[in-house]
């Protein structure tokens, strides 16, 4: 397992390698800062200065050498909007963004485990078709547009929640539900199909055989062994999650990592996004070791 | 007899389809009493096992119809009986064994779990049920029962599984159990055991046992009454022996003869030129030896057999001969040039020589080629026959040398049975006019009617074309009808090798006395007497 | 090592108690469109920045009065007058503390514009003071000479333009900034809030407002959502879709000019007739109360009508798409080609509707006999096509876009705009250039009458641009306020001049 | 294994189910199919004939409500914020929407799973580097792909499904991969290998044919889920600008006129909502149908109510 860890460790850490290279040289081809940070009428000399200020004035590769040297040393660099350290502006967003994604998640997953699997259970009945309906519909909507329509309803018509922002646990609400819809429209219905083929394998067979009832039909013999491709999914659902969701964040004034990223590189506050990018991949990294670890713990194949 | 424990009267199942319903039973009747054992013979498709499952409550329906009948239990009709009273009745009163009892038991589960909850199930006490389980286990004749409990279905071995099966499935002392196909992907001498494990523990309980098979040799060994069945009806019922030695059915007479290991053992051409020869062939998988030393010589027109129990290196002996896998050490001299270590165009030459038929030829043939693109594509990769307004007619002479029709050219695989299918896999090898065609168990998933079809076709081949065989098998009687050498492996050694004649009149090493002793003998008289000598000696 | 923070923050964030839903009658909460990245008094000219900081926390030494005429006002000078050569001579208010407790006093000025001027940190207001060298004297506490070479006509109302700031901050952004004004920052959340809290010492008149929390949403739609459901009580910049309550919806010019910049050297559009037909290509008045707020007005400068020298006899160029098409002619005939294609250049988010406004454009010029099309681009690309030097093309360009002088003097926009050698200019005309450096050293009403003749050189002898609109802003002020916005509501938001009903 | 062979009808009269009649069959996913067809006829010849309707403007009379034939039945969806009618722009905007969205699928289906196949097939070294440059692509955040894009190669429809695909090729990728390492262990494929076929061949012959309908069903599926990313960097400003113009587009400026307008954006984003539903309920009838283990489902649907 330490072993297994270990070198996905080293593969990660090459992959962010490879990727802090590439959205380094990547994202200076998008202009200069410099332009952006200053009024239009600003002078040839204050833009120069601002350059210089930031060391972006030196040639690409030295530009490089300095950060990767300062980035051995732990040190993300200043912010170049906000003149503070890269990693705390991206820290603290990220606090945001955590329990957010992590809400939202493990939301989706209970209420995509019980209704998919009932489904399936159920399949071609009635219930299996709302879900599978509504499930699409939901999944289907753009995402901004669900959410200004929740405002409207929510928080001007029925006065139910907080139109925005954080604070309270109610702020949280309808961030979450607008976040949760489009991942529990994909879980629900890959846990549907997953759980569809576990419940023709043959050990349900001898299951019903023994006599076993239908819940612990469905949710002890079958869901074990249907969880495993649909942990998958989950995986890259939760990525896309810890990655920020932008739209949500933008329309919900929800200071998380999304919007932090979408504003830095609006402006090109280039330490920025790569401070974010990394802690996101290490974030995502994190969870792949687990989704890992959870195959194993769910199916004893893989762990012997 | 007694008053029948369970009787099922008029059966009718069909399954429908988009292509039309399909029978697949019709008034079947069968019952059976306290302490009997009765077997249901039949081949595949021939819905030998679907009143097993409407008396489990097992069908599907949809797709499945009960269109008639009834299935008598205690006095009660378990067709009209609700969900809950059968769902009760399940593993407490009527018990089920499958066939491949690893896709059976749930792979996430420890087997201590899945048995105790045989009985968690039905409402009894976890303690008690543990304190059962173990004892079952250890009856069952586990090693180790405390530890096996915290095993899960993987870690144990095909056999030991079917064992863990039975013990679940007598937790909770039923009346009746069904063993559907229980011992059909188990080695002979591990079927063995089962079948005396079946046995005894059916002695001791008084429990009646239905047995679903296809195999005579296990009715021989096992069933007191046997009911054939052909095409969804039964042609036939009645006590073992006599149905075996007084078939009334032409169907099962067909059925009897089939049975391999009865023709006329062959003799190799001691003339015959040299064709392959290995030596010293080892291969290693980390710390397993598959192959150690194994060396072995093929001539023109022999037909050598390598037979062993699951795991004993034959396939790799196979894989490595054909350089799908490549061996450690050693030499394979194909007309003098050593295969292990040919270059890749050398290597392309010979693949053309030496062809492969495959065990299972729903896998060997890619489903989504049809039966013309399957036989020609070994011309294209060997830019043959390019005039291909002419293949088409090559194509159907080798499809009616397999016994198959011009009208089969352009279907695909599925829509073939699986020994139509193997003939087209063998069909697909003769394209290429192979001097040495190599079959890996090549007929061991198929019908002993097929079996005995596709056997007689190879040897046609062999006779006519002088094409050699290298013949892995783990079945003893088709050996016996094919080989003219035989060679036992066993951990990856040869521990006997020479005339088929030889190895099955006199073995000489303890393994293939064991091997032949273990393989179930159609007559239900031979298996008496074996069984006889077994006990006393 | 990295996951204790997030751990740590996570935990805190989840326990933030909301201070917007409970709050005294005389706290207010203002949402703006986009956060802060710094709370920086010399960057107080950005306008997300001085909303929050200008006059609230940090004050200027002059103010412009932009409700009523009184022009240029004391703020924390208290009279200011020429003396000759370039120097200014400004008398400072006295007994004016800083929020620290420091006295305010002339090396606080003094050590404002260091800031400014130093390259530790790049301050916005510096570009104020381009090509002028100011010199300090400190005559003593509460006076101080300022000179500027050149002679700096307007240093008076360049003066409300730079944030005053203690003589102990740092040469680098700080992130608590001490000012004199009635507020003072007592948090910062980022992400979440800014709040101002009432200072007891300040030196003028007590505000009312004694609280002011600042919010930030960037969907205009929200910003409305939340003054109307009670949770905010000032939304400055909603959109004309959002603002249907007329009760709690005002809507003011806010002195921001949209425009076609035309590049005035390229082919075809070097040739006036050319430049005239798009002129006259366009239905401006189509534009207003529809895809632009009602009270749009249609420009004939760059710079808004509350502008030194504005010249009321212009009248913009009429619509008439039969008049554009002869000229078009015209110029064909004369061996202009009239076909080269004409890439509309405008910028997303620019403005509200830029995407309806440019794309209405488009389709007018192409009505007319135009090969025009549109690209909508983003920030950073559209300053590429908007400053000098601008990339080649196969025909032109016109860029559209937005200039905003709330400043009083077209100073700060003219040069830029039209000078020869002015960054986002279009124009290369002696005379041009001329009237803007002799009404750039002018004072008076000398001046007004250079600015005024030059807006209509530009206007009607060249036709150097296709002038659009003055836009109007719109803001949703809660009804318990006691608030109009302003022009001004765009540079800054004073808690000062908001009361309670 | 015995009972699911009698499941299958006799083999010898056997033909392949008339794929038409089993969508027939399945109702939702006919009407799915009509549906979608319809919107490609659109797409096709949307531009042609309707382009002048759908870009000629009114300012005065904008944001004309639904549901009146008082200005011809293109303005029966209403008018949008310059007066153009909905109904002509929603018809004319199917082709960049479908152009944009098959076009991504397309291109990240055959850059993925050819990469996924090569993955699979070769090496560990080789499928090392290929993952590996999946997981960068991967946590590559795909704004800053669409801001690099746009900002050096400018807003296009090429560029934008440039942006779109470059985010999916990982997902054709790992599906590919993944399949390909079991479907190379198949027993056919070594009945190749012996025969003596080419690497080349085995892949395309043998191991893409079957990794095919996962891939189509995947590839349906994402179809939506493009239609949508499109449709969020148009709200963020940095997706496909006007004047090209897709459902996405017209949702995201239909926007501020939620409260006002609302036909604005319903109408596109019901567009959307409805090709994804199609699509949807048509991969979820692919799923079954291209499964012969569970093609029964539809198979039975003639004589019972499933």
């Amino acid at each position: 397992m330490t072993k297994m860890i270990g070198q996905r460790a080293i593969a990660s850490l090459l992959s962010l390698l490879g990727l802090m290279i590439l959205v380094f040289f990547l994202s200076r081809l998008t202009g200069d800062p410099a332009v952006l940070f200053l009024p239009i009428d600003a002078t040839e000399e204050m833009k120069q200065q601002f350059r210089a200020l930031h060391g972006l004035d030196l040639p690409l590769i030295e530009q490089f050498a300095r950060y990767v040297w300062d980035l051995l040393h732990f040190d993300f660099g200043e912010s170049l909007r906000k003149a503070r350290p890269a990693i705390d502006v991206v820290l603290e967003a990220y606090a945001w963004t955590l329990p957010l994604a992590l809400i939202t998640m493990g939301l989706v997953i209970t209420t995509a485990i019980v209704l998919g699997s009932l489904a399936a259970f159920n399949v071609g009945g009635f219930f299996d078709r709302l879900v599978s309906i509504v499930s699409l519909v939901g999944a289907s909507a753009p995402d901004f547009w669900i959410a200004i329509v929740a405002i409207v309803v929510f928080s001007i018509g029925l006065g139910w929640v907080p139109t925005s922002g954080v604070g309270t646990p109610l702020h949280w609400v309808l961030p979450i539900a607008v976040l949760f819809i489009r991942p529990f429209g994909l879980v629900v219905q890959v846990v549907r199909g997953s759980m569809l083929s576990a419940l023709g394998a043959p050990y349900v067979k001898t299951a019903r055989a023994k006599g076993v009832k239908n819940l612990p039909l469905i949710f002890v013999h079958t869901l074990r062994n249907g969880m495993l491709p649909v942990i998958t999914v989950i995986g890259d659902q939760a990525a896309a999650l810890l990655n920020g969701a932008v739209i949500v964040e933008t329309i919900f004034g929800f200071p998380g990592v999304g919007k932090l990223m979408i504003d830095s590189i609006l402006q090109r506050d280039f330490n920025v996004v790569l401070a974010a990018i990394m802690v996101t991949a290490v974030a995502i990294f994190i969870m792949n070791i687990l989704i890992d670890l959870a195959y194993g713990l769910l199916d004893p194949r893989i762990r012997h | 007899m007694s008053e029948p424990l369970l009787s099922v009267k008029n059966l009718s199942v069909d399954f429908h389809t988009a292509r039309g319903t399909v029978h697949a039973v019709k008034n079947v009747s069968w019952s059976i009493s306290r302490g009997e054992t009765l077997a249901i013979l039949g081949e595949s498709g021939s819905g030998k096992s679907v009143s097993a499952n409407a008396v489990m409550n097992l069908l599907d329906i949809p797709p499945a119809e009960i269109v008639s009948g009834e299935i008598i239990y205690e006095g009660k009709d378990l067709l009209k009986v609700d969900y809950e009273t059968h769902r009760a009745l399940n593993g407490k009163k009527i018990a089920m064994i499958f066939q491949d009892p690893l896709g059976h038991l749930n792979p996430v589960y420890t087997v201590g779990w899945q048995i105790v909850e045989m009985m968690t199930a039905h409402g009894r006490p976890a303690d008690m049920a543990r304190a059962r389980a173990l004892e079952l286990i250890k009856r069952v004749g586990i090693p180790e029962p405390e530890k096996a409990m915290g095993k899960y279905p993987h870690q144990f071995s095909g056999g030991q599984r079917q064992r863990l099966m039975i013990a679940m499935a007598l937790m909770l002392k039923p009346d009746i159990l069904i063993a559907d196909e229980p011992t059909t992907a188990l080695d002979v001498t591990i079927q063995a055991e089962v079948l005396a494990l079946l046995k005894e523990l059916q002695a001791e309980t008084g429990m009646a046992l239905v047995l679903i098979t296809h195999d005579l040799g296990v009715v021989a060994e096992i069933a007191d009454r046997v009911v054939v069945m052909n095409k969804g009806e039964i042609v036939e019922a009645g006590l073992t022996r006599e149905v075996y030695h007084n078939p009334k059915h032409a169907y099962t007479r067909k059925l009897i003869d089939a049975a391999p290991g009865k023709g006329e053992i062959k003799l190799l051409d001691p003339a015959a030129p040299l064709l392959l020869d290995a030596k010293k062939l080892n291969k290693t998988y980390g710390s397993f030896a598959a192959l150690k030393d194994v060396s072995l010589t093929l001539a023109r027109g022999q037909s050598l057999a390598v037979v062993g129990e699951s795991g004993s290196g034959k396939s790799t002996l196979a894989r490595t001969l054909l350089r799908l896998e490549e061996a450690d050490s050693g030499e394979a001299l194909w007309k003098g040039r050593d295969l292990i270590t040919m270059g890749r165009s050398e290597l392309l030459g010979v693949r053309r020589q030496i062809q492969m038929v495959f065990q299972d030829p729903t896998q060997s043939l890619n489903p989504r080629m049809s039966v013309y693109q399957l036989i020609a594509e070994g011309w294209d990769i060997h830019k043959l026959m390019p005039d291909k307004s002419k293949r088409r007619a090559k194509v159907i002479e080798l499809l009616e040398q397999v016994g198959l029709s011009a009208e089969h050219v352009d279907r695909y695989p599925h829509q073939f049975s699986g020994g139509q299918r193997q003939r087209i896999a063998i069909a697909r090898a003769l394209a290429l006019e192979p001097e040495l065609i190599i079959c890996d168990e090549a007929v061991s998933a198929l019908d002993v009617s097929i079996q005995a079809q596709v056997i007689a076709l190879l040897d046609d081949l062999r006779q006519r074309l002088g094409i050699s065989f290298l013949f892995i098998a783990h079945d003893l009687g088709v050996v016996r009808d094919f080989a003219d050498t035989v060679i036992v492996m066993k951990s990856g050694e040869i521990v006997e090798r020479g005339p088929t004649a030889q190895i099955f009149e006199a073995p000489q090493h303890p393994y293939t006395q064991r091997l032949l002793a273990a393989n179930l003998d159609p007559d239900p008289d031979v298996q008496a007497e074996r069984r006889a000598s077994l006990t006393h000696g | 090592m990295l996951l204790k923070p997030i751990l740590v923050g996570a935990l805190l964030a989840s326990t933030t108690i909301a201070p917007a839903l409970a709050q005294a009658d005389t706290d207010i909460t203002v949402v703006l469109s986009e956060e802060l990245d710094l709370v920086e008094p010399c960057m107080a000219t950005r306008s997300n920045i001085g909303r929050v900081i200008l006059q609230n926390i940090s004050e200027t030494l002059t103010e412009l009065d932009v409700r009523g005429d009184k022009g240029l006002m004391p703020r924390l000078a208290e009279s200011w007058e020429d003396k000759g050569d370039g120097t200014w001579q400004f008398k400072l208010r006295e007994g004016v503390k800083f929020s620290d407790g420091t006295d305010f006093d002339a090396n606080d000025v003094k050590h404002s514009f260091d800031r400014v001027f130093s390259d530790q940190i790049t301050c916005e207001s510096k570009r104020y003071f381009a090509d002028t060298a100011l010199t300090f004297n400190v005559v003593d506490d509460h006076t101080i000479d300022i000179k500027a070479e050149p002679a700096q006509p307007v240093l008076p109302l360049l003066m409300s333009l730079v944030t005053i700031v203690p003589s102990e901050t740092p040469m680098e952004f700080v992130r608590d900034p001490i000012g004199t004004g009635p507020y003072k920052l007592t948090d910062w959340t980022a992400g979440q809030q800014i709040v101002l809290d009432r200072r007891d010492d300040y030196w003028g008149e007590q505000p009312e407002v004694t609280k002011a929390t600042y919010v930030f949403r960037s969907e205009p739609a929200v910003r409305a959502a939340m003054v109307e459901a009670g949770e905010a009580d000032i939304a400055p910049q909603i959109t004309a879709e959002v603002a249907t309550n007329p009760a709690t919806d005002f809507s003011y010019l806010n002195s921001e000019t949209v425009y076609l910049r035309i590049d005035n050297q390229d082919a075809p559009t070097n040739d006036i007739r050319v430049r005239k037909a798009m002129n006259a290509a366009i239905d401006r008045e189509a534009f207003i109360g529809t895809v632009l707020p009602e009270g749009t007005e249609l420009a004939v400068a760059m710079v808004p009508p509350t502008t030194l020298g504005w010249n009321a006899e212009l009248s913009p160029l009429a619509y008439d798409p039969e008049q554009a098409k002869k000229w078009l002619e015209e110029a064909k005939a004369d061996g202009v080609d009239t076909s080269l294609p004409i890439e509309i250049i405008a910028r997303t988010e620019n403005f509200p509707n830029v995407t309806e406004v440019a794309e209405a454009l488009t389709q007018m010029l192409t009505d007319v006999g135009f090969n025009a099309t549109l690209r909508m681009v983003e920030v950073a690309e559209h300053e590429q096509y908007y400053s000098r030097p601008y990339p080649e093309s196969e025909g032109t360009r016109l860029v559209l876009a937005q200039h905003d002088n709330s400043r009083g003097d077209p100073v700060f926009s003219m040069f830029f705009k039209y000078d020869s050698q002015g960054t986002q200019s279009g124009v290369n005309d002696p005379k041009v250039d001329d009237l803007i450096a002799r009404a750039s050293a002018a004072t008076g009403d000398e001046r007004a009458a250079l600015w005024s003749e030059l807006f209509k050189y530009v206007h009607d002898d060249i036709v150097a641009d296709v002038l659009l609109f003055h836009m109007v802003g719109l803001s949703r002020v809660s009804e318990r306020l006691d608030f109009t916005p302003t022009i001004a509501t765009n540079q800054q938001l004073q808690l000062s001049e908001i009361g309670f009903k | 294994m015995a009972d699911l062979s009698i499941a299958k009808p006799a083999p010898e009269t056997a033909r392949g189910p008339n794929l038409f009649s089993m969508l027939w069959r399945d109702k939702l996913a006919f009407v799915a199919a009509v549906v979608l067809l319809l919107i490609v006829l659109f797409a096709l010849f949307g531009p042609s004939l309707l382009g002048d309707l759908a870009t000629k403007q009114n300012l005065r009379g904008r944001n004309f409500p639904p549901f009146s034939f008082e200005r011809g039945w293109e303005f029966f969806l209403g008018g949008d914020s310059l007066g153009r009618p909905m109904l002509a722009r929603m018809i004319v905007a199917a082709h960049s929407t479908i152009l944009i969205a098959a076009g991504t699928v397309l291109s990240a289906m055959v850059v993925g799973a050819g990469l996924g196949l090569v993955a699979g097939y070769m090496g560990k070294t080789t499928s090392q580097v290929i993952m590996r440059l999946a997981d960068v692509i991967m946590s590559f955040p795909s704004l800053l792909i669409a801001v690099v894009v746009l900002y050096v190669l400018g807003p296009s429809i090429p560029n934008m499904i440039l942006v779109l695909a470059i985010t999916r090729i990982p997902i054709y990728l790992r599906t590919t991969r993944a399949e390909v390492l079991e479907v190379r262990e198949r027993m056919f494929v070594q009945a190749a290998t012996v025969m003596g076929a080419s690497h080349a061949r085995i892949i395309l012959r043998h191991i893409l044919p079957v990794v095919a309908p996962t891939l189509v069903t995947i590839a349906t599926l994402d179809f939506a889920f493009v239609m949508l990313a499109e449709s969020s960097l148009s709200f963020l400003g940095i997706g496909v600008q006007p004047p090209d113009i897709t459902w996405g587009l017209m949702v995201a400026q239909g926007r501020p006129y939620l409260n006002t307008a609302w036909w604005l954006a319903f109408w596109p984003g019901l567009m959307i909502v409805i090709t994804a539903l199609s699509l949807n309920l048509l991969s979820n009838w692919m799923r079954v149908a291209l499964d012969p283990a569970q093609r029964w489902r539809l198979e039975t649907r003639k004589t019972k109510n499933v």
